[in-house]
């Protein structure tokens, strides 16, 4: 049984169909690209398997277990967990707070327990394993820092650690490294590759930095308005003539006659 | 219910329908434009009826021209608030709706320190008599809000569909950035709109001040009203806000006939919440993307 | 080490120990006042302060819901729910007071339960309408059902607070009546902020799409905040029908909650205690205008406008500048006035 | 030169988005910025119409500077921007989309005459001239921004993603009408993802890498260049 399976999956806003009838499955332990032009659907995917947005139809399945018309917070609890686009934190909070908050799932608090402070040594451990996320992740020394403070490729990676702190079995990362400098980039790919071959994180990233996309994914899948255009490994795909048209776009769009310049 | 009654009754429903649309209305005018929501909103009503109260009771001048005298009057106040409440706060829109709250409360007390809080203020009659429709009768004071306010709807429609300035208010209120792009003045167009919502208001406080009893704190009831037909018809929508205003002003005028006032308040609340169970977006509200 | 630098290092230790115990000790300090207040005040004052201790407990319950980011319009008719439970329990049940306190919260928590359904559906700024309309809904009811809300005259000759035979109600055991039922109250509150659970609120606030993703159910929690925050103005409401010892819907409208909401907003709702502020300076400033009762809502009005449009963080949001301009030399402060007011003058 | 940008520098709260770019766009030219996602072509757009603040640089327009303007100054100057994603107003029918693009002219006679321009130009939208913009297909509102922005006699115009989303059948007509365009000495600035499709069109071109202009000259260098693939693909 894969991992991820997304089967017959649709997804319409008003007359535009962002992705259309899709079929796509991510095994145990991959680290899975998914790339495509801008409106692609790409996003919107991220969007429908993390139930911030419900499909139009068709259904997703992680571990076998149904994600359709979950909210996020029960697909987090089922182990899938999401990044952002943008640099997503709870901004009046240092950055061990962060990951700490994001730790909820696994630390969960009775009121009786808030009021009378019952839960000490579970914080105590839950705090114990946000330093140990923020050490991986390169952030202990700005841990009381906080997190609006923090440089914008930093601010990313405290996204990621907060999405560790659920203990997810998927991680989808959307854009990990855009906007990030080379320097950046280069500890945002090892600490992605680390997550699988040290933590058994399955990977699902979109990305547009084809650089990053090609370095780091064994198997890309290609959309191009909302459907599977190609997939594979990413030599196959660089090779492929329909993806490199969809990037490139093509010359012959504009006619053999009237293309003169 | 017998014929008489239930002629009787709908007349009523479509005077109350004309003056919640006319007040709805503007609220939703002035939300779909940058966001901006009046808590004073009833307090311009208010303010609408006074004028009536001072230029006719008063000063004397015909009732028809005290009438049309409170839209620009109150317009007045409605450019006041944008400019001195709603331009300041814009980054926030909670702030400058609490912030027009302690507009209702500054408008209340200038009302009562001027006029007099006590009693309501009593205006005679510009129109008496009745018409006799059917078996039914309905005073004519009553009857005239439906021409006025349907005038005033539809003159608000040329506006927002005909006229040039009208077009780009409503593009502002679809896209403040775009319209920004097509050389739209958004600063103009939120002063316009909260002028707008004032004239609207004002007007129906002007015509219902001799039907209704005239006090500082009659804004009150009017809000509620108001805020319950903007939210069940959509917020930002013009139409929804028309819509709901039919909708709720027909529920509110039969209830009333069968119970009384206070029950039909109760309907209508309740069917508010009932709205936002079943349809978050209100009639014609746009889903959010 | 020499001498002096010994000198100076046990200054400063002694120094962040103050600064860690100063807290604490003005609180110790404000208690005690309190305290000796109870048997010293004069018995106008005394009813003021009775009267302030259940506000304290109305503001920091209101601030714990908007915690999540709600601003509700609604919280002074749940309020009125507690108010009407308790006058009913006392009235019909016989019920003595320790449990009557209780079970109003349990009520108004019932209403709240009730309100937040559909406001769910809402956030900001429909929240905030759509909470007002709830709540005239259920004022409406009270002044509408003649049995057993009394209607307009709404609930007389409510029974004097008793507990196991010891009579709470002159006004010095009704005073440390309320003083400890707004100890605990806010005790509790406090500890919640605090916790786990007043974390998931506060992320919620900062962006509930990412505190969905990470797990936090945001319904669920804004719901838990929406809840307790009645269940205290529930107990709020319990007080307020015990002192008064009759009810009428008219003291729950409008008015009261747009007082309710100055004074938080002069306070403001970042930290615990800003709304606790709010309500001393906006109390103080209330019986100073005593003179002028017929102005007061106008003034209290612009005092509201003035706050959202120039100190839109409230009283709290001066704390920091105040601490920074005691540590700073004179010469940069003038510098930093200077440079406040140009950018003052070029904004308005 | 018409258009220039100095040196121009766009920062969002902490990221630099546009990094001391510097442009030249002349009477009648297609001048286009290509480059990945991110790489702050939008933001540069943006810049220009006043949509944005510059944190450093300086941009002019037949010589006087325009930055710090309000975008509702800089419409007024005769700059005409087709932002990314169309965003026509959607509850307005197409006409009255049209008319908002004139909203600043006064000159009755000539901008009936542009009306039927702009039909002639996109016929699709006059069979469509009274229906809602938000119910047209992608390529529909795309015309329809075009000829919005058209509607204002524009010296200039600002095109952000014309292809993006649309199908090549619709990628191809927009590209008809660009060139039809230029024919006629329209200036305009063309940002878009699609490089070959754009190189094809202008004549001079800018790759944008992080913000950076990377690479600059005639378009018909740049389509002979492999660093161009390189920096889509990222084909080493």
């Amino acid at each position: 049984m894969s991992l991820l399976e997304v089967r017959k999956l649709s997804k319409r806003f008003g007359g535009l169909l962002a992705i259309s009838d899709l079929d796509m499955t991510v095994e145990e332990g991959e680290i899975r690209g998914i790339i495509g032009p801008n409106g692609a659907g790409k996003t919107t995917l991220f969007n429908v398997i993390s139930g911030t947005h419900k499909p139009t139809s068709g259904d997703v399945f992680l571990n076998g277990d149904k994600l359709t018309g979950l909210r996020p917070s029960r697909i987090a609890g089922k182990g899938g967990v999401r990044t952002f686009q943008r640099s997503a934190m709870f901004s009046d909070f240092t950055v061990l707070e962060n990951v700490s908050i994001a730790r909820h799932l696994h630390a969960r608090e009775s009121l009786f327990g808030a009021i009378v402070g019952t839960a000490r040594g579970m914080e105590k451990a839950n705090e114990g394993r946000a330093l140990e996320i923020l050490e991986f992740i390169g952030l202990t020394a700005f841990k009381d820092e906080l997190a609006p403070n923090l440089s914008h490729g930093h601010q990313r990676a405290l996204g990621v650690a907060m999405a560790l702190a659920t203990e997810p079995h998927i991680l989808m990362l959307d854009e990990p490294v855009a906007g990030m400098n080379p320097a950046e980039t280069e500890r945002m790919t090892d600490i992605i590759r680390k997550l699988r071959d040290e933590w058994n994180i399955t990977i699902l990233l979109v990305e547009h930095d084809m650089k990053t996309v090609m370095g780091l994914c064994e198997s890309i899948t290609v959309l191009n308005f909302g459907k599977k255009l190609a997939e594979g490994v990413p030599a196959e795909i660089v090779s492929n003539p329909e993806v490199i048209e969809a990037y490139l776009g093509s010359e012959d769009i504009l006619g053999d006659d009237d293309f003169a310049a | 219910m017998d014929t008489v009654t239930l002629i009787q009754t709908l007349l009523n429903s479509v005077v109350a329908s004309s003056i919640y649309a006319l007040v709805a209305v503007g609220l939703a005018l002035a939300f779909g434009v940058m966001k901006m929501a009046n808590f004073a909103h009833g307090e311009f009503f208010m303010v609408g009826a006074y004028c009536v109260y001072v230029l006719y009771a008063l000063v004397g001048l015909p009732f028809p021209l005290a009438v049309i005298l409170a839209i620009p009057i109150v317009a007045l106040f409605g450019l006041v608030a944008e400019r001195l409440i709603f331009r300041p706060t814009r980054k926030n829109i909670l702030a400058g709706f609490m912030a027009t709250a302690g507009l209702a409360f500054i408008l209340q007390v200038l009302a009562g320190q001027i006029w007099g809080v006590g009693i309501a203020k009593s205006i005679p009659t510009p129109y008496m008599g009745a018409a006799d429709v059917g078996d039914a009768t309905i005073g004519w004071q009553r009857l005239i809000v439906i021409p006025c306010a349907f005038a005033m709807l539809l003159a608000l429609r040329f506006f927002l569909y005909r006229v040039k300035l009208g077009k780009a208010l409503r593009a502002c209120a679809q896209d403040p950035e775009i319209a920004a792009l097509q050389g739209i003045r958004t600063n103009r167009m939120t002063a316009l709109a909260m002028a707008l919502a004032g004239a609207s208001a004002g007007l129906a406080g002007a015509l219902m001040a001799p039907i209704h009893s005239v006090t500082p704190y009659m804004g009150h009831g009017v809000i509620l009203i108001a805020f319950v037909v903007v939210i069940v018809g959509g917020m930002a929508s013009i139409e929804g806000a028309i819509l709901a205003a039919v909708i709720l002003g027909f529920i509110h005028t039969f209830v009333t006939t069968v119970t009384d006032n206070l029950i039909a308040t109760m309907v209508g609340v309740g069917f508010m919440a009932l709205t936002l169970i079943v349809r978050p977006q209100g009639l014609l509200g746009r889903e959010r993307a | 080490m020499s001498a002096p630098e010994e000198v100076a290092n046990t200054g400063l230790a002694s120094a962040t120990a103050l600064r860690r115990f100063a807290p604490l000790l003005l609180l110790a300090a404000v208690l005690a006042v309190l305290c000796v207040l109870g048997f010293e005040l004069r018995p106008y004052h005394r009813e003021l302060a009775i009267v302030f201790f259940i506000n304290v407990i109305m503001v920091t319950s209101y601030r714990l819901i908007t915690t999540t980011g709600d601003w509700s319009f609604a919280h002074v008719v749940l309020m009125g729910a507690g108010s009407y439970g308790a006058a009913l329990i006392a009235k019909h049940a016989g019920l003595p007071f320790g449990v009557v306190v209780p079970m109003a919260g349990i009520t108004a928590a019932i209403v709240g339960a009730a309100f937040i359904i559909p406001l769910l559906r809402t956030a900001g700024f429909g929240f905030f309408i759509a909470s007002f309309a709830m709540g005239e809904l259920v004022r409406l009811i009270w002044v509408k059902v003649q049995f057993p809300f009394g209607g307009t005259r709404g609930i007389i000759n409510i029974p004097s607070p008793e507990i196991v035979g010891l009579r709470l109600s002159p006004p010095v055991p009704f005073y440390f009546t309320c003083f400890i039922v707004m100890l605990a109250a806010v005790f509790i509150m406090w500890r919640l902020d605090r916790s786990r659970i007043g974390n998931a609120w506060k992320s919620i606030h900062s962006d509930d799409l990412l505190a969905e993703c990470v797990g936090i159910d945001v319904a669920r929690y804004r719901s838990l905040a929406f809840i307790t925050g009645a269940f205290f103005a529930g107990i709020a409401g319990a007080l307020l029908a015990y002192r008064m010892g009759s009810i009428d819907p008219r003291n729950f409208d409008l008015t009261t909650m747009i007082y309710l909401i100055i004074w938080v907003v002069v306070g403001g709702t970042t930290t615990f205690w800003g709304p606790i502020v709010g309500l001393v300076v906006v109390t103080i400033a209330f019986e100073w205008s005593r003179p002028l009762l017929e102005w007061r809502p106008l003034m209290f009005g612009g005092v509201l406008i003035f706050f959202l449009i120039f100190l839109p963080g409230g009283l709290e949001s001066l704390f920091p500048k105040v601490g920074n301009a005691l540590r700073t030399p004179p010469g940069q402060q003038f510098q930093r006035l200077r440079t406040w007011f140009t950018t003052f003058a070029s904004r308005t | 030169m018409l258009l220039e940008l100095e040196d121009v520098s766009v920062r969002y709260r902490k990221i630099e988005a546009v990094k001391g770019i510097s442009i030249g766009v002349g009477e009648g030219e297609i001048v286009t910025l290509i480059g990945a996602n991110g790489a702050g072509k939008s933001t540069t757009l943006r810049a220009i119409s006043g949509l944005e603040r510059l944190s450093g640089g300086e941009i002019r327009l037949e010589g006087k500077r325009i930055d710090g303007s309000s975008p509702e100054r800089i419409a007024g100057l005769g700059i005409a921007h087709v932002p990314e994603g169309r965003r026509v107003f959607p509850m307005m029918t197409v006409r009255e989309n049209l008319e908002m693009g004139a909203y600043l002219r006064k000159d009755g006679d000539a901008l009936r005459a542009d009306f039927e321009d702009v039909f002639r130009r996109f016929p699709r939208l006059q069979e469509r001239a009274n229906q809602l913009a938000g119910t047209l297909s992608g390529g529909e509102q795309q015309m329809l921004a075009m000829g919005r922005a058209l509607m204002s006699r524009p010296n200039v115009i600002l095109m952000d993603e014309p292809s993006l989303g649309l199908s090549p059948i619709m990628c191809r007509e927009i590209a008809r009408i660009i060139r039809a365009l230029h024919t006629e000495k329209r200036t305009i600035v063309l940002v878009e993802q699609n490089a070959r499709l754009a190189l094809a069109l202008a004549q001079k071109g800018y790759v944008m890498e992080t913000g950076r202009i990377v690479l600059e000259g005639p378009a018909s260098d740049l389509r002979e260049n492999d660093k161009v693939q390189h920096t889509y693909l990222g084909v080493a």
